[in-house]
């Protein structure tokens, strides 16, 4: 039996990867880069040349597992399926359709995605359906329809080597986006300023021309003041703000609010500096603004967001190419997550579910009687969990690591009557669950990721789940016969042709057309290139819409008890909650401890060295982790990877939500710090 | 752009054939050196391999010396030779970086006199606090 | 060109000559991957671009194999010198490997700055000239002028590195398990960009004496680092001193293992002293 | 881990004037790693080793870290009397605070401390990550294999033999004796050449210890000192053996000096060789007899003496005129080379009896008259600065010794190395005939020119070391070193992580490195008793599977790290 290579896409970050499986005797054995994939041309960061090694990996799951007390046993599919089926509908039944939620997945493909969606809304009457998004970009959703129209990147990643001007807000992309620095590299090297705004000195300041340490959370003032310079020098794009734009005499109004002066007391920036940034990006011919998790994970995110819109809009920097808004998506798949509707307010291709006569069109569609009513998201179906949540259904997610203060989190899934989960390892939420699916990993399933360029990619089966585990794609069609629903798809390709109808966007996707480079939406029909940039002629709602973003400080601000700022993030060789990756014997290998990054001043004084065991406080919580010492924290201020299970970042973080889109605060928190003795001796 | 005066850390390889020696003679003589070399005794300038001197500069040293035999008066049968044909290179490859080949000083056959030995080392002091500092190559040190 | 190529490869299975070919398959929707042909139906949906080099990959699967077990590999110069080197290191038993030679175009040459874009055993296709990367402009600018401002100019370059492993991975010669780059005795774990000093130098030092200037660590960059221009001045020395050339000879072993007697220099005589100071005792 | 026990001493106040003794010991008592620190007046005074190795069993220390004198100064002294004490000295390791610091920088007080600080830290990340080459012994075969039956030959396996070993000694000629068989008469004894070695060949003959191989070659020699395993081609068909040692007497070629002085073409233009035949078959039967010296050999090509022309030259020419009185006998010599009292005292001899002798240049090389038989040669007299012409009807030519042509192959066989003219090269200088490739010694012509008394001392030198090293009957691998105290360890390879590169056997000076082939790869593997501990292949091992545990990979990397280590 000799090798084969099967082409296929990154599981882990929105940049969408190309790789190629080298399949032997059916387990996958090694990774190369995909040379002809438009997105990574044949580069790949860590993760992605040691994708395969999780993949069979023994602690994978091989049967359904049901919880008898307080441990499992393996069931058959039949009654497994059955069983799902007849608690969900019994739940529906005594508590109401609104008793029952769903968790889909962004590390899921698109059909997936829809199918989940489908399932919760068309078999239970309900929009209880969210995803992962919530903890990230939400914000941008909201925050850019507001504004903009749409919720997606503006540009494409290629885009950025043709920028003049690029400013990074609140993204390390060097270690959670790594291949797409390539291209912000190319435009360095064509003499492009590079501008890092970031209260840490992460690696992509490294290269920058200037960094930004701000005070955690003063984005909005920073934004704000530069924009009152860019207006009172008339740097701002008068002529496209007539012809494009609405509403900019409140932005005026807004900005009169706030005068560089203010905003440098704010942010603790220089005014210079921020007068000089300001002018960089206005005057620049084509700007890009890349940001991430920075801006969102605020209790003023979608502000945030907006602010950042704002800016890019005043100098006119959208709707052309080499410029716009980047909004790097964590997962591979979060886009499409979004984009096919497993929101409790969207239907797939963000149609509100309010509008009736998009109901309408979907009732017929789905030959089902749909909610009006937007359902909850992530953290509130979470919060209301054993309460007016009864019954969950989570895909391929582990709320115990990633959602802030998982301890609540973990209270929460307790007291739920039926816990559904559906995931490749037994996570830190499975080990919750009443009942547990065996699903498949990416190399394991044929369908599309749709990555943060808005790209569809096709991921082609290279081998076999392991065991009795099926496809996310299988187990849905079981499920949905098993509810009653007509899902008896043949194929992923079948799933894309129905929501390709229902989404204007998505009429001229098939899979055909995907398999060699994909296609980026909207690509309206068959003939139809896809999509490079939006807002090229007009804006997607129309005229653009200067929004006035609300700056609410910090929920939680350093006090006398909890005297440090705890700032959370990703680190290049592990992946969210590490259910992947920590997995993965070599990343596993280049970072094997929990770790916290603390400024000399701060270790000297608790008498931390390099290494030491640390005990790290919040109101919420608690954890052991080692001492890594470094400048690239300010004074008074730490560092904290989520990725390790055995001390988990979101023990400390602040669930403090924003009104608007529902992010929690996890960026920011007031934490204390204590050398561990005991610690040590382990 | 800053030099490595008053940075200057120099890690010598000494053979303990004729490095050794040479240091040993030195201190009798009481011939007073800079205090900015460390020595690291091997049992033949052939076990020191590239890796070890790059390691050394990742470390923070801003010099680094091999001392060994006459090419022909190894102890071990020219063990020495290959070692320096590698360190040349090595030293190529310095050269490329910028980092510069003169950070690397190839003592061979010398350094058992204990005058050469001093000599040699309060030389390579002297060329090394001259170098511009590569201080902008280490800044991950932690 | 590509027929010969399909031409030979047929040979070689109709001949019984090897078991399998690994070479590019075009499969449906024009879909480009690596694929061992094993009957010479299966050829005709062999292709030549986009650059891949299978000597690792060869390597990979003929330790899969059973001893008899031959493979014929389709390659270019530089994939053929890399054979050569994993040969030399006896990673490929040489008997049972067969290579296919082609020869790149001026073009394919110009992008890789390649000198001999073609291989030794060439069974189709026609030679063309090669390019002397030290020549170019992009290598001078980093092997040239005042040393402080190259050392600048290179740490601002590695300074990108997300340490993706890709430069040491794609290497066609690269084989070692375990490799010295994960092992913190060498380089610092867990950090980006990579220990620059450590990561860089000692992966560019273990290929000094067996870089067949390829170009792949160069290409599986993401951050386009220009990798290769490390090598060259390396390859440069070892051309000038020994009259070595990496790849070339699969029985002609590095120079810098062996002693003065075994290897000396073109034109020159053992030395009987080396007095690095320039001043003899 | 046993913890380590550090012991610094203040020299009487030499080291500790400099280096701040005190602070050093505070620094280190904080270090996990070590269990107390000891400061003392001195180490070296009697009594000092037994008071250091009662502390060091005191406290139950594993490991003893010595910051002191340089090793060249009392620390040997030091360790053997620790040794005495009954300490392991294997785990004791010393650090230069004298010599290497606090004499050399008296100046620098601060920098001297500091240094002092890297320099014991290192030493204790050394002491932390060592470990011990697992040593192995060997048994040694109780055989030795002689090589060549000629003088040095056979009195090597003389002996042998002697000292009770079997020894099989090998010769591809029919009978033992070599050159000599076809000397006439030897200088000084003036005796006839088998005679000289009459005894040894009848003592070897006798001997049943000895085995004698005729017309035998070496065919095949595998394996280490102490084993050898070597085969045999004779008339007999193969032989295989193993020996513990191997005596290399395979003596050397006389130049045949085609075209110098129309040898060859001008009759009676004969070498030594043929002189010695004419003798033998009878008489030299000439008037006069010129000898001429260094032909072919202190020249550019063969810079070297050959030492035996001069004295066979005296020999000859004293002959002829014994043989018919009133015969002339003319030596031209560039120098006539006579060393010691009785080879001097056969140069005067000569004179008295009035053999002549002229000094030629180099440059004016005498020139034959002929034109097809001999007449007689013009020579520049460098003494007299006259040219002078002398009737001859015999011209003998002195050519030197030169490499037999096979030895290079055999060379190559045992692992040993030549010396630029095809010589076998002893491993050292004050290592007269050991060579490289421990248990095979060399002697006689082989190794360089010498006259038949010299190579019978040769082969009986040989055969003492020989002997000495088959004595041991069973040798431990750390032993088998030239290095004072024995070598560093041995270099292992890890099979798992080796990929089989080549690299270490291409380096290794020793051929001690080994690929073996297991399934589709090759894996390195060390011949402990070959290892030097050089650690050349430690060195260009790619992946660090090649290492030397005393000096590992992990106790370079620590001692770099902690170099420059800020003293806190």
């Amino acid at each position: 039996m000799n090798p084969e290579f099967i082409r296929t896409i990154c599981p882990y970050c929105g940049t969408g990867c190309g790789l190629v499986l080298k399949v032997e005797e059916g387990r996958a054995a090694a990774t190369y880069p995909d040379r002809e994939n438009p997105v990574s041309r044949g580069s790949l960061c860590v993760k992605g040349w040691f994708a395969h090694e999780f993949v069979h990996h023994p602690e994978r799951l091989t049967s359904p597992l049901l919880r008898k007390g307080d441990r499992f046993e393996e069931i058959s599919w039949e009654e497994a399926i059955a069983l799902a089926a007849q608690k969900l509908k019994e739940t529906a039944a005594k508590y109401g359709p609104d008793a029952i939620g769903g968790l889909s997945s962004a590390k899921c493909t698109n059909e997936e995605n829809y199918l989940f969606q489908k399932l919760i809304r068309a078999a239970f009457r309900t929009n209880n359906v969210d995803h992962c998004a919530r903890l990230c970009h939400a914000a941008t959703t909201v925050g850019m329809l507001q504004t903009l129209g749409s919720g997606a990147m503006t540009n494409s990643i290629s885009d950025l080597a043709g920028a003049d001007c690029i400013l990074f807000i609140g993204s390390n992309a060097a270690e959670s986006h790594p291949v797409l620095m390539g291209e912000v590299y190319k435009a360095l090297d064509r003499g492009a300023k590079m501008i890092v705004i970031d209260p840490r000195e992460t690696p992509v300041a490294r290269n920058a021309h200037k960094l930004l340490r701000l005070n955690p959370g003063t984005d909005i003032p920073l934004l704000a003041g530069m924009m009152r310079h860019i207006v009172d020098k008339g740097l701002h794009k008068t002529g496209f703000i007539e012809k494009r734009m609405e509403n900019f005499e409140a932005l005026e109004t807004f900005l009169q609010a706030w005068p560089v002066e203010k905003a440098a007391k704010e942010t603790g920036i220089d005014e210079a500096v921020i007068r000089e940034v300001a002018e960089t990006y206005a005057r620049a011919e084509n700007a890009a603004i890349v940001y991430c998790m920075g801006i969102t994970q605020h209790a003023c995110g979608a502000a945030n967001v907006i602010a950042v819109c704002d800016l890019a809009m005043l100098c006119g920097h959208v709707g052309k190419p080499f410029s716009g808004i980047y909004p790097l998506r964590g997962q591979n798949n979060v886009q499409g997550a979004c984009d096919m509707g497993a929101l409790p307010n969207l239907y797939p291709g963000y149609q509100s579910v309010a509008d009736p006569a998009i109901r309408e069109k979907f009732q017929k569609a789905w030959k089902a009687d749909l909610s009006d009513k937007p359902g909850r998201t992530v953290t509130e179906l979470i919060n209301a969990a054993g309460k007016d949540i009864r019954a969950l259904y989570i895909m391929a997610e582990n709320p115990c690591v990633s959602d802030p203060d998982v301890n609540h989190v973990m209270e929460a899934l307790q007291r739920l009557d039926f816990l559904i989960v559906q995931d490749i390892f037994l996570t830190e939420t499975a080990k919750f669950a009443h009942l547990v699916l065996p699903g498949a990993c990416f190399a394991e399933k044929t369908g599309t990721y749709t990555n943060t360029e808005r790209r569809f990619q096709l991921l082609h089966k290279a081998v076999d789940p392991p065991g009795k585990a099926l496809g996310d794609f299988e187990i849905l069609c079981l499920m949905g016969k098993a509810l009653g629903l007509a899902f008896d798809y043949t194929s992923p390709a079948e799933v894309m042709s129905e929501y390709a109808n229902l989404v204007p966007a998505y009429a001229g996707i098939n899979f055909d057309r995907l398999e060699r480079a994909g296609l980026q939406w909207p690509c309206p029909d068959e003939k139809h290139p896809g999509t490079r940039f939006l807002h090229g002629e007009k804006f997607t709602r129309g005229l653009g819409r200067f929004v006035v973003p609300d700056y609410t400080p910090p929920m939680e601000k350093p006090d006398a008890e909890y005297p440090y700022y705890l700032n959370t993030g990703r680190v290049f060789a592990h992946y969210h909650t590490g259910t992947m990756t920590r997995r993965s014997p070599f990343l596993n290998r280049e970072i094997e401890e929990p770790y916290v990054e603390i400024h000399p001043d701060d270790a000297n004084a608790l008498g931390v060295g390099a290494g030491d065991w640390v005990r790290v406080s919040s109101r919420r919580g608690s954890i052991v982790t080692t001492a890594r010492i470094t400048d690239r924290v300010v004074k008074g201020s730490i560092f904290a990877p989520f990725h390790f299970t055995e001390a988990r970042a979101n023990m400390l973080t602040n669930p403090a939500l924003d009104p608007a889109c529902k992010t929690p605060e996890y960026k920011v928190c007031a934490v204390k710090m204590e050398k561990d003795h005991e610690a040590k001796a382990r | 752009m800053s030099a490595e005066k008053g940075n200057v850390k120099i890690l010598v390889f000494a053979c303990r054939w004729c490095g050794l020696i040479g240091a040993d003679g030195a201190g009798r003589k009481r011939i007073e050196l800079p205090a900015s070399y460390r020595v690291i005794p091997v049992d033949c300038a052939g076990y020191v391999e590239p890796d070890a001197v790059i390691r050394a500069f990742a470390s923070g040293a801003t010099g680094v010396a091999v001392l060994g035999c006459h090419v022909g008066g190894c102890r071990f049968n020219d063990a020495n030779h290959p070692a320096l044909k590698r360190l040349e290179l090595l030293k190529t490859l310095l050269d490329t970086t910028g980092i510069g080949g003169k950070r690397l000083l190839l003592g061979f056959g010398t350094a058992h006199e204990s005058h050469q030995y001093a000599e040699m080392i309060v030389d390579f002091h002297r060329e090394v606090e001259g170098l511009p500092s590569m201080a902008s190559w280490l800044h991950i040190a932690e | 060109m590509l027929d010969q190529v399909k031409q030979k490869s047929k040979e070689i299975l109709e001949k019984k000559e090897a078991d399998g070919v690994l070479g590019l398959k075009k499969g449906p929707w024009d879909v480009i991957h690596p694929h061992v042909f094993t009957t010479p139906a299966e050829v005709d949906s062999l292709v030549l671009e986009p650059k891949w080099l299978f000597a690792k990959m060869a390597r990979a699967i003929l330790r899969e194999k059973p001893q008899a077990w031959r493979l014929a590999v389709v390659v270019r110069g530089c994939d053929e010198r890399a054979v050569v080197e994993l040969v030399k290191r006896n990673q490929i038993d040489r008997e049972r490997l067969l290579t296919i030679g082609y020869a790149c175009d001026g073009n394919q040459a110009k992008t890789c700055l390649c000198s001999r874009p073609y291989p030794r055993k060439l069974d189709a296709g026609s030679a063309v000239e090669g390019v002397d990367p030290l020549a170019d402009e992009r290598v001078k600018a980093y092997l040239e002028g005042d040393a402080a401002e190259r050392m600048e100019k290179w740490a601002a370059q590695l300074k990108r590195c997300i340490k993706c492993y890709g430069c040491r991975n794609s290497c066609p010669i690269c084989v070692c398990v375990p490799c010295k780059l994960e092992d913190d005795v060498w380089v610092e774990r867990g950090v980006v960009p990579a220990e620059m000093v450590s990561f860089h130098l000692i992966r560019a030092f273990h290929l000094s004496d067996t870089c067949v200037a390829c170009g792949a660590c160069q290409e599986a960059c993401p951050v386009g680092i220009p990798l290769m221009t490390l090598q060259l001045s390396m390859r440069e020395a070892l051309r000038k001193d020994y009259n070595y050339e990496a790849g070339l000879d699969a029985n002609r072993k590095s120079p810098v293992l062996f002693d003065f007697e075994k290897e000396p220099r073109p034109g020159q005589a053992v030395p009987d002293w080396v007095d690095s100071m320039g001043k003899k005792p | 881990m046993a913890r380590i026990g550090v012991i610094l001493c203040n020299c009487f106040g030499e080291i500790g004037k400099v280096i701040d003794l005190h602070s050093l010991k505070k620094r280190m008592e904080n270090d996990p790693a070590v269990d107390s620190v000891t400061i003392v007046e001195s180490l070296c005074l009697p009594g000092d080793p037994a008071s250091a190795h009662s502390l060091i069993r005191e406290r139950g220390i594993g490991k003893v870290l010595i910051g002191a004198c340089s090793p060249f100064g009392k620390m040997e002294f030091v360790k053997l009397g620790l040794a005495k004490e009954g300490t392991d000295v294997r785990t004791v390791r010393t650090v230069d605070l004298r010599e290497g610091c606090a004499w050399v920088h008296g100046k620098d007080a601060e920098g001297a401390t500091h240094k002092a600080a890297n320099q014991l830290d290192m030493e204790l990340a050394l002491l932390q990550n060592m470990r011990d080459s697992k040593d192995i012994d060997i048994r040694v075969q109780q055989e030795a294999l002689v090589i060549g039956a000629g003088p040095a030959g056979l009195a090597a396996a003389a002996g042998l033999a002697r000292l009770g070993f079997k020894t099989h000694l090998v010769d591809r000629g029919s009978a033992p004796g070599g050159l000599l068989n076809m000397v006439t008469r030897t200088y000084p004894a003036d005796e006839p050449g088998p005679e000289r070695i009459g005894s040894l060949i009848e003592e070897t003959g006798k001997n049943p210890l000895i085995r004698f191989y005729a017309k035998t070659k070496v065919s095949a020699v595998k394996g280490y000192a102490g084993d050898f395993k070597v085969s045999l081609a004779g008339p007999g068909g193969n032989t295989a053996l193993r020996v513990g040692a191997v005596v290399l007497a395979t003596g050397a070629r006389i130049l045949f000096p085609q075209g110098l002085f129309g040898y060859g073409k001008v009759k009676n233009v004969i070498t030594q060789m043929e002189m010695e035949r004419r003798f033998a078959t009878g008489a030299a039967g000439c008037k006069t007899a010129v000898f001429v010296q260094c032909v072919g050999a202190r020249n550019g090509e063969r810079p070297y003496c050959s030492t035996i022309c001069c004295p066979l030259s005296l020999k000859n020419a004293m002959r002829v005129m014994d043989e018919n009185p009133g015969a002339k006998a003319y030596v031209l010599h560039r120098d006539i080379m006579t060393p010691g009292s009785v080879l001097e005292a056969y140069y005067r001899k000569a004179l008295q009896k009035g053999v002549q002798f002229i000094r030629f240049d180099a440059d004016r090389p005498p020139e034959v008259r002929g034109p097809d038989q001999v007449s007689g040669v013009e020579v520049f007299d460098t003494i007299s600065g006259v040219s002078r012409s002398i009737e001859t009807d015999l011209l003998v030519l002195s050519t030197p010794f030169v490499p037999d042509p096979e030895a290079a192959a055999l060379a190559r066989m045992l692992n040993i190395p030549v010396d630029k003219y095809g010589f076998y090269a002893e491993v050292y200088p004050i290592h007269p005939v050991e060579t490289r490739n421990d248990g095979i010694f060399i002697s006689g012509t082989a190794r360089w020119p010498v006259s038949s008394d010299q190579a019978i001392a040769q082969g009986e030198a040989a055969a003492m070391k020989a002997a000495s090293f088959l004595g041991r009957q069973t040798v431990s691998a750390l032993t088998m070193s030239r290095v004072p105290g024995g070598k560093l360890g041995h270099a292992v390879a890890d099979a798992a992580a080796c990929t089989g590169c080549g690299n270490c056997v291409a380096v290794c000076p020793y051929g001690a490195c080994r690929l073996q082939r297991t399934g589709n790869r090759s894996v390195s593997r060390v011949i402990k008793v070959r290892c030097k501990a050089c650690g050349g292949c430690v060195s260009v091992c790619p992946n660090g599977a090649m290492q030397m545990p005393e000096q590992n990979y992990r106790v370079t990397g620590e001692m770099i790290r902690r170099a420059f280590r800020e003293v806190r």
